[in-house]
């Protein structure tokens, strides 16, 4: 239990995937102007990791391993992930069309997240069990959405500052986003994780 | 090499399998819409960045069609913002080059000054105070709001009064909406002649408010030639369509309300 | 579309530097950030990479006119993730150090937007030869900024480059521009330089207002007077 | 005990001319009269040039319920009617009268004859009368509340927190008598259990004096408030005083079962009633450091800031600044061609010294404004938003609900100019609900 | 027209107060921990707190002459920022690294967000922290007071390591042990923070609510179980008071209502305590308060208060 609370703060917190692994920056520059649209995003973006550490947890242990394909992870994963999202959104917009509302919008930009691709990567990388995988996903993207929307915050400031032309736009961002990285880096080592 | 070329034969198959069975789902599941959005997401990158702030190319191809600005996707380049503009047909409805005109010349030195202005240096805070500081109620108030937001730096603001360097505009129409005396309009860039006032009060009010004021004497109209000068509500207004940049209502102007622009096509 | 003709050279120098894709058009920011902490690993994300988007552009073009359009997206990923795999074979085969190195960051090409969106943009529309000149184009550009970002980020942070012992004993090394603030920091001082020095300062502020990110077409839209519909 | 809402500043008094006996002004050669004088449609003149009127004859009238007729404070001749300039520095259809100082008065006025409430509002209407506080409300509107509200408290509003102006003081001070009358007049005919008189405790005397003159009528009573700005303001008034909050978003003082009345509206209803003359005149508090003789003076409505401070004395010096109403809340005045009007209580001139404004800097968020809201508002964020043309935003920062009392800007340290951003985010948060 | 006269929007009275004022009046307050530096420290310290502050007024100078602005340095929020970076440097330290991080702290944290009252978070811990990040050794190298040597141990860093609490409470409150050179002294800072309480600069609700947390966090979860914490201890050692009296009350980067204030400086509690009891490094407040920083814009956002009379708006 102990173990798996860890992993999970340190997914959160101190190996954040936005702020220390870099996993995530094109949604999360691209999402974060309004933290309306951040939480519409984390949401999917929990929803699609959780789910899809499990189905690549389960294609690796059940397909992969067996045949001994390890070495088609990527490519596997990949496929694994679009058809996931696709399907996710089929049966969201036909069974569940407030969530899809909510939610949906945002599943496109998921598949060529590499936050998600990276998850599934990093459980086979760390020989997760299951339920090891499932937390890890969903630890992971909790880290992503609570960075989002953190830093939609600091962006929804920022737009009505007065920033030096040169630094406008896309500059300032990635400086703020350094000045929320070195303030994480205030987790590392917490509960010596 | 042959360990290499099997699984990807093997996995561009799978590939294929994938992506027969997403197209045949997103056909029947398929959404009513705004045929241009199909026609923009084709144009779209299609790599779901996120860069232009949406959530992806679909999203931002119906914020298009909504009416968002065309040109936020980075990676499709100048090369998709052509071809979106074509679909939403944004380059027909203005076929020529327009600029962004001011229609005041009622510097510091030739309009009354009613008192002096304290307060937040911005036209449109001005202008609740008794109209702004001009004797001219209509006219510009020479705060420089329409300087601030064009984003060409096209507008400069010379002794109270906005200047627009019509080389530098785009006729993006910024200022046009940010002025609160709505005094900007944008005209053809070779249409020549303006008259630069705005102001509809009386010929003997107006002139005492303003030495360079239209006064509505109407000799414009009369001179010409091609009927191409009108009167709005006591204000010469020249249809940049009709004139045909002769001159000749300039010459007979007596308090030079009429100004000639050099054409920028 | 630009005139097709005689256009090989601009293909090719394109990427470099007018659409320099980390650079101009902000793509591919995740490995950009996360492997050039130092000049080496940098060298390295920019070959695999090229390698990868060489390939995709090859097999793309060749394919472009029997895929159908509806389900290109899914195929071209399939594509990519093929030769991200063979690279990724490759470098644990024959480099290993870097390999470790890049990490996870090898298999992520596949999600790298570069290439998708080249394999979009251009492969899928243009011939074999142009497609090999826009991925070498693009490939150098991605090589490029990501040694730039490496070379600052080694020399600031470990005071080395390449390895090598360069400020060392001038003056400490700032261990944090080699942790992920760093990354940030100097991704955002470049393109602040960028934009600085660029001669399309008022499109700048265009952008600014507008979505943030640097559009070659602004001004294009800038025309289109104030009536949007 | 004494309640006190959250909010507000500790404005100077300057009650420079508390002991000054009011002055009946002589009849200038002319005034001119706007036919806007108050909240609601405005009347259109019913002279026209060349007429003769006599004081207190209707020059203008409306058809619209929510208005109030204007009558001439003068007896001549009219010699224009056109659109002059008005206090708020626009041009307002207006009536010009050349006085011929014979001051005959209009026969018809006779004392009204009442037999009902609605003899009363109907009275009230014809009176002219409008809150003479500031904001000009017709008051046969205002006591007219619909007939499901039941009203349980008059409040006379006594409070007077802005600086420098004494004309309620004076009114309390020099007409008790006349106040109680009208609050009596006002229970009597609408049927309201209780009055309660609101004043600042810097007025130690008019309580005492007034605490003496309710004590015969066990419906009135007298409260004490704390000194503070903006104590008198309608809902700040009503919670002090009830401990009722008024709910934002246009609800009345009808809702919470208040009707609030200035002590002047209240006397001259007394007087009204007795005498049939309707409202021509108005006290106003003259002061500042350039005026050279500070008073309170009774004006004929229709008298131009020139002849008011050539009565006055003139100025001392060169004016830099005048207001009409008090510092925190009047309009600043470029001309001394406007003409007082029902609902001005003050004109001030101000040397540089007072009257300069302190350049604007960098908000630093240290959040004074938001203390000193009244309204609870977050004056800072409303800067910030309306400067950057963030419209949208506004109304999740309840906007409306401002009331524009100046205390987030006279706190500012960063002396930015809160209430001007503020009235102009309101007016594009109007214009956008209009347009959706 | 006699004399043209002015205009403008109401109200037309202003306080006498001014933002040069109240950074006046925090400078003030920041002398008795200067003095109390200096007195521990010595010259070397002395020089850093010169040199730091000199640095920040300088960097601000040319930034606003570089960006074509309006020049601000005469506001002494520059001095307040040098002041603050510079209390909260080990004596020890380089003096080329105190002047990078006024560097930091003005030009990067502050003025390319626009300048004062623009920047999401404090300019002198962001440096801070920066610092300690970049040289983390150099950073972390204490100077003991009395013997004026390289000394082992802050409190905090004693209490991590778990060696014997060499430290008693009365060294903790005058502050003749190592450590930042503002610090060390609790006596000086509650000196100032009196002075800015009268002074009406601050109130009393974020030093006492994050100084609050503070105490009951590391009193339930000491060392041996609940409650056999030290509050006393971690209240006096290390950077708590000077964070939560001088940081923490920041106006510009916590958030601008009463209870968000409140929010934000038990959030600042939390994560002090978090850090000190379960990180890696035996101070937390620096992390902790810019953490916090970050988060205010959220905070702001959902503390809008009800105007008068309104109710809680549904949206």
């Amino acid at each position: 239990m102990k173990e798996i609370i860890l992993i999970a703060v340190s997914a959160i917190l101190v190996e954040n995937f936005v702020l220390t692994k870099f996993l995530g920056i094109c949604p999360f520059l691209g999402v974060s102007k309004k933290s309306s649209t951040a939480i519409g995003m984390g949401g999917a973006v929990v929803f699609v990791m959780t789910l899809s550490s499990i189905v690549t947890w389960s294609v690796n242990e059940y397909l992969l391993k067996p045949y001994d394909l390890a070495y088609l992870q990527t490519i596997a994963f990949i496929l694994v992930i679009a058809a996931l999202v696709q399907f996710v959104e089929t049966v969201l917009k036909k069974f569940m069309p407030a969530l899809y509302k909510a939610l949906g919008i945002y599943l496109p930009l998921i598949t060529t997240n590499c936050a998600v691709l990276g998850a599934a990567l990093l459980n086979m990388e760390r020989n997760y069990t299951l339920v090891q995988a499932t937390v890890f996903g969903f630890a992971a993207a909790v880290g992503f959405t609570l960075a989002l929307i953190l830093f939609s915050g600091v962006r929804e400031r920022m737009e009505t500052s007065d920033i030096p032309i040169a630094f406008q736009g896309l500059p300032i961002t990635l400086i703020a986003a350094a000045l929320v990285s070195v303030a994480f880096v205030g987790f590392s080592g917490l509960f010596g994780i | 090499m042959i360990q290499i070329i099997i699984p990807v034969a093997v996995i561009s198959g799978l590939g294929l399998v994938f992506g027969l069975a997403l197209s045949y789902t997103s056909k029947k599941f398929a959404v009513e819409a705004d045929q241009r959005i199909e026609q923009i997401s084709g144009v779209l990158p299609g790599a779901n960045c996120g860069a232009c702030g949406y959530s992806g190319c679909e999203q931002y191809a119906e914020a298009i069609v909504e009416g968002a600005e065309i040109s936020k996707c980075p990676v499709g380049g100048a090369d998709a913002i052509a071809q979106i503009s074509d679909i939403m047909g944004v380059q027909a409805t203005t076929g020529e080059k327009k600029v962004a005109r001011v229609m005041c010349n009622g510097t510091w030195d030739k309009v009354l000054i009613k008192f002096d202005y304290d307060g937040i240096i911005d036209c449109r805070s001005a202008a609740t105070m008794a109209g702004g500081p001009s004797s001219c109620i209509y006219g510009c108030v020479g705060m420089g709001s329409c300087m601030k937001v064009c984003p060409f730096g096209a507008i400069s603001v010379e002794n109270g009064l906005a200047r627009i360097n019509e080389a530098k505009c785009n006729a993006c129409g910024k200022c046009v909406a940010e002025c609160p005396k709505m005094i900007i309009r944008l005209v053809p860039a070779c249409s020549e002649y303006s008259v630069v006032c705005s102001n509809h009060e009386k010929g003997a009010v107006a002139r005492k408010n303003c030495q360079v004021a239209c006064i509505g004497c109407q000799k414009c109209v009369k001179t010409c030639p091609v009927e191409a000068i009108t009167m709005d509500n006591l204000c010469a207004v020249i249809d940049p369509v009709k004139c045909e940049n002769c001159g000749k209502c300039i010459e007979v102007c007596p308090t030079k309300a009429i100004s000639k622009y050099t054409a920028h096509h | 579309m630009a005139k097709a003709k005689g256009k090989s050279f601009a293909v090719l120098t394109n990427g470099l530097i007018k659409e320099n894709p980390v650079l101009r058009l902000v793509l591919g920011t995740c490995p950009t950030l996360a492997v050039t902490t130092m000049a080496k690993n940098a060298i390295g994300m920019g070959i695999a990479a090229t390698f990868v988007l060489l390939g995709s552009n090859i097999v793309i073009s060749l394919i472009r006119k029997i895929v159908p359009n509806k389900v290109r997206i899914p195929v071209f990923i399939t594509v990519i993730a093929g030769f991200t795999t063979i690279v990724q074979m490759l470098l644990h085969a024959y480099a290993q150090d870097i390999y470790r190195e890049l990490g996870i960051f090898i298999p992520l090409i596949v999600v790298n937007c570069i290439i998708l969106a080249r394999a979009e943009m251009f492969a899928c529309k243009n011939s074999v030869g142009l497609s090999i000149l826009d991925a070498l184009g693009m490939g150098a550009g991605f090589t490029l900024a990501l040694l730039i970002m490496g070379s600052i980020r080694e020399i600031l942070g470990a005071g080395t480059w390449f390895g090598l012992p360069l400020t060392k004993d001038i003056f400490d090394p700032a261990v944090l521009m080699i942790l992920p603030p760093g990354g940030f920091l100097a991704f955002g001082f470049i393109i602040a330089a960028i934009n600085k020095f660029s001669a399309l300062k008022i499109r700048n502020k265009e952008i600014a207002s507008g979505c943030g990110l640097n559009c070659p077409g602004c001004s294009a839209s800038g025309s289109n007077g104030g009536d949007p519909s | 005990m004494l309640k006190i809402f959250r909010g507000g500043v500790n404005t100077p008094h300057r009650k420079n001319t508390e002991e000054s006996k009011t002055l009946v002004m002589d009849i200038p050669s002319r005034v001119i009269i706007p036919m806007v004088q108050h909240i609601g449609a405005p009347c259109t003149p019913t002279v026209k040039k060349g007429d003769l009127v006599k004081v207190g004859q209707v020059i203008g009238n409306s058809e619209a319920y929510v208005s109030a007729p204007v009558h001439a404070s003068v007896s001549g001749t009219v010699t224009r009617v056109e659109p002059m300039l008005y206090a708020s520095g626009k041009q307002v259809m207006s009536v010009e009268i050349q006085t011929d100082g014979n001051q005959d008065v209009d026969e018809n006025i006779q004392p009204p004859v009442i037999h009902s409430r609605d003899d009363f509002l109907k009275a009230l209407r014809n009176s002219g009368l409008v809150g003479l506080g500031g904001a000009g409300f017709p008051t046969h509107v205002k006591l007219n509340p619909p007939k499901d509200k039941s009203i349980e408290y008059l409040i006379i509003n006594g409070a007077e927190c802005e600086p420098y102006i004494t004309s309620d003081y004076r009114e309390l001070m020099e007409n008790a008598h006349g106040v109680i009358k009208g609050i009596q007049l006002v229970l009597d005919m609408l049927g309201i259990p209780k009055a309660i008189i609101g004043v600042e405790d810097n007025k130690p005397k008019a309580i005492q004096l007034l605490t003496e003159k309710a004590a015969a009528d066990n419906r009135i009573s007298v409260k004490t408030l704390h000194s503070r700005y903006p104590q008198g303001a309608e809902k700040t008034l009503i919670y002090t005083v009830t401990g009722r909050k008024v709910p934002a978003g246009g609800k009345l003082p009808a809702d919470v079962g208040c009707i609030v009345l200035n002590v002047n509206s209240v006397s001259f209803i007394a007087s009204y009633i007795e005498t049939g003359m309707p409202l021509i005149h108005k006290r106003v508090t003259v002061d500042g450091p350039v005026i050279k003789r500070p008073q309170n003076v009774l004006v004929p409505i229709g008298t131009s800031l020139r002849d008011l401070i050539d009565f006055c004395g003139g100025f001392q010096e060169k004016p830099f600044k005048i207001l009409m109403g008090g510092p925190m809340m009047g309009i600043a005045q470029y001309s001394l061609d406007t003409s007082v009007i029902k609902n001005t209580n003050a004109i001030l001139a101000f040397d540089k010294k007072e009257g300069d404004l302190p350049s604007e800097s960098a908000c630093i968020r240290c959040g004074r404004c938001v203390d000193a809201c009244p309204m609870h508002l977050i004056p800072s964020d409303l800067n910030r938003l309306v400067m950057a043309g963030k419209y949208d935003e506004l109304g999740a920062y309840h906007i409306l609900d401002c009331i524009e009392c100046g205390s987030c800007s006279y706190v500012c340290p960063a002396k930015r100019y809160l209430v001007q951003s503020i009235r102009i985010g309101k007016d594009a948060v109007r214009k956008n609900a209009k347009k959706a | 027209m006699e004399n043209r006269l002015f205009v403008s929007s109401s109200p037309h009275l202003r306080e006498n107060a001014s933002t040069r004022k109240i950074m006046l009046d925090v400078i003030i307050a920041l002398l008795p921990a200067v003095v109390a530096g200096i007195w521990f420290f010595g010259m070397r310290a002395a020089l850093v707190i010169i040199v730091t502050v000199a640095a920040a007024v300088l960097t601000e100078y040319l930034m606003r002459l570089g960006l074509k602005r309006e020049q601000t340095v005469s506001d002494l929020s520059a001095v307040v920022t040098g002041l603050l970076l510079a209390l909260n440097l080990p004596p020890s330290i380089p003096i080329w690294i105190a002047i990078v991080g006024s560097v930091i702290a003005i030009a990067l944290i502050k003025q390319l967000f626009g300048g004062l009252g623009q920047n999401f978070m404090n300019p002198a811990l962001g440096a801070r922290v920066m610092l300690v990040v970049a040289w983390a050794g150099r950073m972390t190298t204490w100077t003991d007071p009395v013997t004026d040597a390289v000394a082992t141990a802050t409190p905090l860093g004693a209490l991590k390591e778990g060696t014997l609490q060499s430290f008693s409470y009365s060294e903790l409150f005058w502050g003749n042990i190592a450590g930042c050179i503002g610090e060390t002294s609790a006596f000086a800072i509650l000196l100032g923070c009196a002075w800015l309480l009268a002074r009406k600069v601050i109130t009393w609700r974020i030093p006492v609510f994050f100084v609050g947390t503070v105490a009951l966090l590391t009193w339930v979860l000491g060392p041996d179980g609940l409650f056999t914490g030290d509050p006393l201890y971690h209240i006096l050692a290390g950077g708590l008071m000077l964070g939560a009296v001088f940081m923490a009350t920041d106006y510009v980067t916590n958030p601008i209502t009463r209870k968000g204030r409140i929010i934000f400086a038990i959030g600042c509690g939390v994560l002090t305590s978090l850090f000190r009891l379960y990180g890696n490094m035996p101070e937390g407040v620096s992390f902790a308060i810019i953490l916090m920083n970050i988060v205010t814009p959220l905070i702001d956002r959902h503390t809008v208060p009800v105007s008068f009379g309104g109710e809680r708006h549904v949206e």
